[in-house]
């Protein structure tokens, strides 16, 4: 953060230098180098944009920014908020596993085998692309209301991301490498685990990242479709005794919440895996 | 892109999972598993009902006006922000967080947004196919080869000509991709916004059938669904290789 | 043949000559922190090619950019036909590395774009289009679209576009480099050829010194970042003879190895 | 400007007399336009930030949080659920004890009947689930999913007809209280007060004629040219519905006696805060236009 | 030095000798519709480096798979040792074009890691590894990242890995063509050196002349599409001169002209 801002500082007076710029290339030049500026500008104007249309009120049902922001305190203060995560987390976290785990070893078994590929492959791109969320309701039928539905709702809409993400990665894999593993006599298992699966590995976590998020809009669906616990349960409470402000505070925390554990995925697979991937 | 290189083969597996359907439906092993001919002839009923027609009426309204705003306004706004920096600084944090978020939470609140029934719908869509295709038609905007840019200042071209003739025309492919996972996206976006909300077209459809264990339509409904969400993304994609065809290996 | 050629090499002084159409005067670069040339001055003569040289990211496409108005310097002018220029002008043309070429036109298309961005009419533009994609080989291949070329032909549509517009000065980027080397010495001939018949300036950048050798009435060698003139050198080469008796030529040869001796040293 | 009200349900069987009261109304030359929600808490949302001008449900809840001033106006429905257990597990209140249930939702009429039982009984309940919908609950009844949960009359009968003697229907006092019924905007009684006599006068005379004879149902969804896309099925539950339901149809639009129900049954479930007796009938219904139509068509 | 060298011109017929470690007997192949070589009967001589050239597309790369075990032929056999195979061996090593670097790995890991498929423990395969990164003059690199190396450098890279597993032939694919001119030329002289000091038996493929003239023992020339054999040449240069006398060299220049004339009839 530091070295950001020192750096700006030198580009000024070297730029203070020459010419003075005009204000449209400072404004540029500013843009260029504060985007967090830009992010917490428009955040702001976002929240007084909030807090403007809930003073007016355009709906009855429209709360106050700062009336969310001391509902969010208050949930979060007697528990009920994380409680809430607790319980949604659950089948989140549960299906994401067996969705990377099924997922990413059905992917890579697509990959490697042209059989398997043409048994399942056009399965899950028809899974993909459909509406899973009008299959939700039935899951209920089989599985009940519990923690085995949600968790089933989670794994429909992250695994068909998963798989063909997974697969993709295990046919995008540089052709050359697996080249120069046969022509040193590696045996197919080296052949998987010394060049296929580490090459393919950015593009497996970016396909898990998806699934990630794919699981996040899932667990939201059974929550809202199924039964309501959780987060869910609390959107779907306070809309039903009207606590607009404490049912608008659980909408924006979820999303949040899931645009931050996303944001450190993305953080984590740029930095820490694969730093020759890293953009500029 | 491979897998269409198959086409036939591909088919032929789904055909064969379409076989298995049928012997577990005929196996009568779970209620929720009618046999696939059952499921297909309800579904040729089905098409036949004033129910389906008038609900795939209302589906398709609010899916093409969706996505016709989607696009109308996703473009321009990607273009923008692979030009400009200042709205790339602006909408960035926007279009990233929302291009995967859970926008079915959100659902509930555009309501009071936006009414009941067919706009909030409308809105969905919307809300679920614009922004990725904002960020493609940003990422093919930004790949335009700087070369390409150069050669018409080179030739004295003013930059709007650069733009229209050059940036506009590099980044076709993109933006088509982007509208084709828009497309899909928004067929899912119609779908959640009428069960979530306002229980009107197959939304309606939808929950009537699964209240009155009407499995065979039920499916059939699903199917059609499917196979819709499936030839759209399939009709872009052939339009796409026509362009790519033009654009050629870059 | 061989006495024909004469080597002539100079120091780091500017020449001067009664015709220059190009003057770069005291030219620097810097790319934020990166100072990537420094006080470059020079001329280029009407109706010559010079070539720039030097070791990779030594600042050879950046001054051709320079002088092309397609990057602005940070410091000195670049003067053309006597007049200081800031942007790119009708004058010079710009032949690009990998190509440049717009994949969703065809060949005649590309070709006249510049004549087309001029708002010439498309008969008049596709007949100047046509007369240049003969020049340069490419008769017959007019409606094809780019991606149906190979890499030298997609060069050549590259070429013809710079032509069409009657620019008295090419700037050629490594215009070879995406070309495999059989192709590449073909070209080279050509280039030879398109020299003596179109009677322009050309300034072209490479990294093979035979190449540069082998085309060039006058090579600039760069050294390392930040890039200065390091040597002027007129190979004074007989372009009367065959490409072979060239090749062959002792005054080829020792410019030649002149050159790789001042480089060698700037290779890994 | 037509009057707009949200049905927190699709239209379905079940509700088909109110089906048939709004045609009347319409007859009447009152411009009504349904539009069928997700759930209650949609509709009575969509009457609280005023995109509805009438909804359909049980707000108690609601009424006494909102800031916007909402009333009741008529009762539509009394509470009609059938605690029902798997014999396999539990035979009866007792055995609950201890177990997991499933009602319809926080704060709905199915939670507060169960937890009524439960205070009867002595008995507390280790959990309890949500799942919205009768046909849900029934449906994961005979699956296995829930093994004690409360249905309505229709999931009785599905439970009789499908898995006879697999289920027992637990025995119940007596409750009284509103399972779903109209409320809006006070502003919108006022100003509206004709339409929404028409509308109530609608309700109250075809409840009367469905109470009097279920059969007349089905005709009458000829006559309308209701549900046109019915399935053979679904028409032969007209006529049982309707002869199990009338002995409970509210013929009166509820009223002041029926608030005071609701009060008592709705501050045990917790629905309401407060004491019964402190609660005015005032701040939860709007009496005026029900009162109007009784005063014209009287009260049986 | 000029007296020193001789060309000599075969034709069509395979050459034999009495030491031909690798034997091409036959080979053709298909793929699909498409056929890439026809009839291709050669033998490479212990020892020596062999130059497989040809025009683009002629099926260099895929006679050189073939060889190396990494595509089946469609017809014919190849022998190595005087044993026919049928996939890769431990006498046989390949060098990428595009230099085959697993990104994830350390240099000293790519470089070690024919070795570590082959199971041999850690410190032994670190110590080869060293002494090969030395000797491609990479020492100090040992824990570097490939995408921390320039192109040149990778390349060695590859190059120390094949010499790790201690084949009898090293199979090249165009090593230099993606590394630029300047260095291009500095590893032509180094892996003459390298030659001469392994004394390896060297199968290399490129599309330039002066590259394979320069280097070679024996060059095979290939026609176009389907590759067959239009030419062996030995150019007989003594690599004992310096590079400037080799490329001086009356035989040198004479072979290169040779080559030129038979292969420019295929150049666009
Ligand atoms: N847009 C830019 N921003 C920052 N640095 C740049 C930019 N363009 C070039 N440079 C730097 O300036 C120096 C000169 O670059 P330039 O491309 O002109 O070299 P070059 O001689 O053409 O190299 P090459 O032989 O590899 O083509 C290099 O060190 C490069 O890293
Ligand atoms: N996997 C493949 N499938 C189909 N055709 C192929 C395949 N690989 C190569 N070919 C075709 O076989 C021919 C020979 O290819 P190859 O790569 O061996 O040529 P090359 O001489 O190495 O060419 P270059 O000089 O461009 O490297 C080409 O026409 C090519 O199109
Ligand atoms: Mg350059
Ligand atoms: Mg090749």
């Amino acid at each position: 953060m530091q070295a950001i801002v020192s750096h700006t500082k030198l580009n000024d007076a070297a730029g203070a230098l020459k010419a003075p710029p005009t204000p449209g290339q400072a404004l540029q030049s500013f843009a260029e180098n504060r985007r967090s500026f830009w992010i917490i500008l428009s955040l702001a104007v976002l929240f007084a944009a909030w807090e403007i249309a809930g003073l007016v009120p355009i709906s009855f049902a429209f709360p106050k920014f700062s009336e969310t922001v001391l509902a969010f305190v208050e949930m979060v203060a007697d528990g009920t908020m994380i409680y809430a995560y607790f319980l949604t987390l659950q089948p989140l976290v549960l299906g994401v596993l067996i969705s990377a785990v099924v997922g990413i070893g059905l992917g890579i078994a697509m990959g490697l085998s042209n059989k398997i590929e043409w048994l399942l492959a056009p399965v899950f791109i028809v899974l993909q692309a459909a509406p899973m969320a009008a299959l939700v309701p039935l899951v209920t039928f089989i599985y009940g209301i519990g923690l085995t539905a949600k968790t089933l709702a989670v794994v429909m809409l992250a695994l068909p991301v998963i798989v063909l993400n997974s697969y993709k990665a295990v046919r995008h894999v540089n052709p050359s490498l697996v080249d120069m593993c046969r022509s040193f006599q590696g045996t197919r298992k080296q052949q998987i685990f010394k060049i296929i699966i580490p090459d393919a590995s950015p593009v497996l976590f970016a396909g898990l990242r998806l699934g990630i998020a794919a699981g996040f809009i899932g667990v939201m669906l059974a929550e809202l479709l199924i039964t309501p616990t959780g987060i869910g349960d609390l959107i779907t409470y306070h809309r039903s005794v009207a606590n607009y402000g404490h049912m608008y505070a659980s909408v924006a925390s979820i999303i949040a919440v899931s645009t931050l554990t996303l944001a450190g995925l993305q953080y984590f697979e740029t930095n820490v895996l694969r730093p020759e991937k890293r953009r500029k | 892109m491979t897998l269409f290189g198959i086409r036939i083969p591909m088919m032929m597996s789904l055909v064969m999972w379409a076989v298995l359907w049928e012997v577990v439906g005929r196996l009568d092993l779970i209620f929720l598993i009618p046999p696939m001919t059952s499921v297909i002839s309800a579904g040729m009923d089905l098409v036949q009902t004033g129910s389906w027609q008038n609900a795939t009426l209302i589906t398709l309204r609010s899916f093409v006006f969706g996505m016709a705003l989607a696009i109308v306004v996703g473009v321009p706004l990607g273009v923008l922000m692979g030009r400009v920096r200042i709205i790339d600084n602006i909408f960035g944090l926007w279009v990233n967080m929302f291009v995967s978020a859970p926008l079915s939470a959100l659902v509930p609140i555009l309501m009071i947004l936006f009414g009941l029934g067919e706009t909030t719908v409308f809105v969905t869509v919307f809300l679920f196919a614009v922004w990725i295709i904002v960020l493609d038609a940003r990422a093919g905007v930004m790949q335009v080869p700087p070369s390409l840019i150069e050669m018409g200042r080179c030739y004295g071209a003013s930059r709007w000509t650069i733009f229209s003739k050059i940036v506009l025309f590099s980044a076709l492919p993109e933006i088509l991709a982007g509208i084709r996972i828009g497309l899909i996206r928004g067929v899912k976006g119609v779908v959640i916004g009428q069960i979530l909300v306002s229980i009107i077209g197959y939304g309606e459809l939808f929950e009537l059938y699964s209240r009155s264990f009407d499995m065979e339509r039920f499916w059939a409904l699903t199917l059609i669904l499917f196979a819709a969400a499936m030839l759209l993304s399939a009709a872009v994609e052939l339009f796409e290789k026509r362009i790519e065809y033009y654009a050629g290996a870059r | 043949m061989a006495n024909a050629a004469l080597s002539r090499t100079q120091g780091q002084l500017a020449v001067t000559c009664e015709d220059a159409i190009v003057q770069v005067r005291d030219i620097g670069k810097n790319y934020g922190d990166v100072e990537a040339l420094r006080g470059i001055n020079l001329e280029f003569q009407r109706g010559k090619l010079t070539t720039l040289l030097g070791p990779s990211g030594c600042g050879k496409t950046t001054l051709l950019k320079i002088i092309a108005g397609l990057v602005p310097a940070s410091s000195g002018e670049i003067c053309v036909n006597d007049k200081v220029v800031t942007g790119p002008g009708p004058e010079r043309a710009f032949v690009f590395q990998d190509f440049a070429l717009m994949p969703w036109a065809t060949v005649m298309r590309n070709v006249g774009f510049g004549l087309e961005l001029r708002g010439v009419p498309a008969i008049e533009r596709n007949r100047v289009a046509r007369r240049y994609i003969e020049q340069v080989g490419l008769a017959g291949f007019e409606e094809k679209y780019p991606h149906e070329l190979s890499g030298g032909m997609r060069q050549r549509v590259g070429i013809a576009r710079a032509f069409a517009v009657n620019a008295d000065v090419l700037l050629l980027d490594e215009p070879f480099s995406a070309v495999d080397e059989q192709n590449r010495r073909k070209f080279q001939e050509d280039l030879l050829r398109l020299v003596d018949l179109e009677k322009k300036t050309f300034i072209f950048v490479t990294h093979s010194i035979e190449e540069a050798v082998y085309v060039s009435d006058r090579i600039v060698l760069l050294s390392p970042r930040p890039g200065r003139i390091s040597q002027v050198i007129d190979p004074m080469i007989d372009r009367t003879a065959s490409p072979d008796d060239i090749r062959r030529d002792a005054g080829y040869l020792n410019t030649v190895e002149e050159i790789w001796q001042g480089l060698r040293q700037y290779a890994e | 400007e037509p009057m707009r009200i949200a049905f927190g349900d699709i239209a379905t069987v079940e509700s088909l007399h109110l089906l048939i009261a709004l045609e009347r109304a319409k007859e009447k030359g009152v411009d009504i336009k349904v539009t069928f929600l997700k759930s209650e808490d949609i509709a009575a949302q969509a009457v609280v930030s005023g995109q509805a001008d009438i909804g359909i449900g049980g707000p108690y809840a609601l009424l006494q949080k909102v800031k916007a001033p909402i009333r009741i106006f008529m009762q539509l429905s009394k509470l009609q659920f059938y605690p029902v257990v798997n014999t396999q597990f539990y035979k009866g209140w007792k055995d609950l004890d201890g177990q997991e249930i499933a009602v319809h939702s926080r704060g709905s009429g199915t939670e507060a009947i169960m937890k009524l039982m439960a205070d009867k009984n002595g008995i507390k309940y280790s959990n309890i689930a949500y799942v919205p919908g009768a046909e849900v609950r029934t449906g994961a009844l005979l699956q296995g999913n829930v093994k004690a949960t409360i249905v309505d009359s229709s999931g009785k009968r599905v439970l009789e007809s499908k898995a006879p003697g697999k289920f027992t229907f637990l025995p119940l006092g007596e409750v009284a209280a509103t399972d779903e019924a109209l409320f809006a905007n006070t502003t919108y009684l006022k100003s509206n007060s004709k339409d929404v006599e028409t509308l109530v006068e609608a309700i109250l005379t075809t409840w009367r004629e469905v109470a009097a004879n279920p059969k007349s149902v089905a005709a009458l969804r000829e006559k309308y040219k209701l549900l046109p896309d019915a399935t053979p099925d679904m028409i032969a539950e007209i006529e049982p519905y309707f002869t199990e339901a009338a002995p409970g149809m509210p013929l009166n639009g509820g009223g002041e006696n029926a608030a005071r129900d609701d009060f008592a049954f709705y501050t045990i479930s917790g629905a309401l805060t407060g004491k019964p007796e402190d609660l005015k009938v005032a701040d939860f219904w709007s009496l005026d236009a029900l009162n109007a139509v009784l005063a014209r068509a009287g009260t049986k």
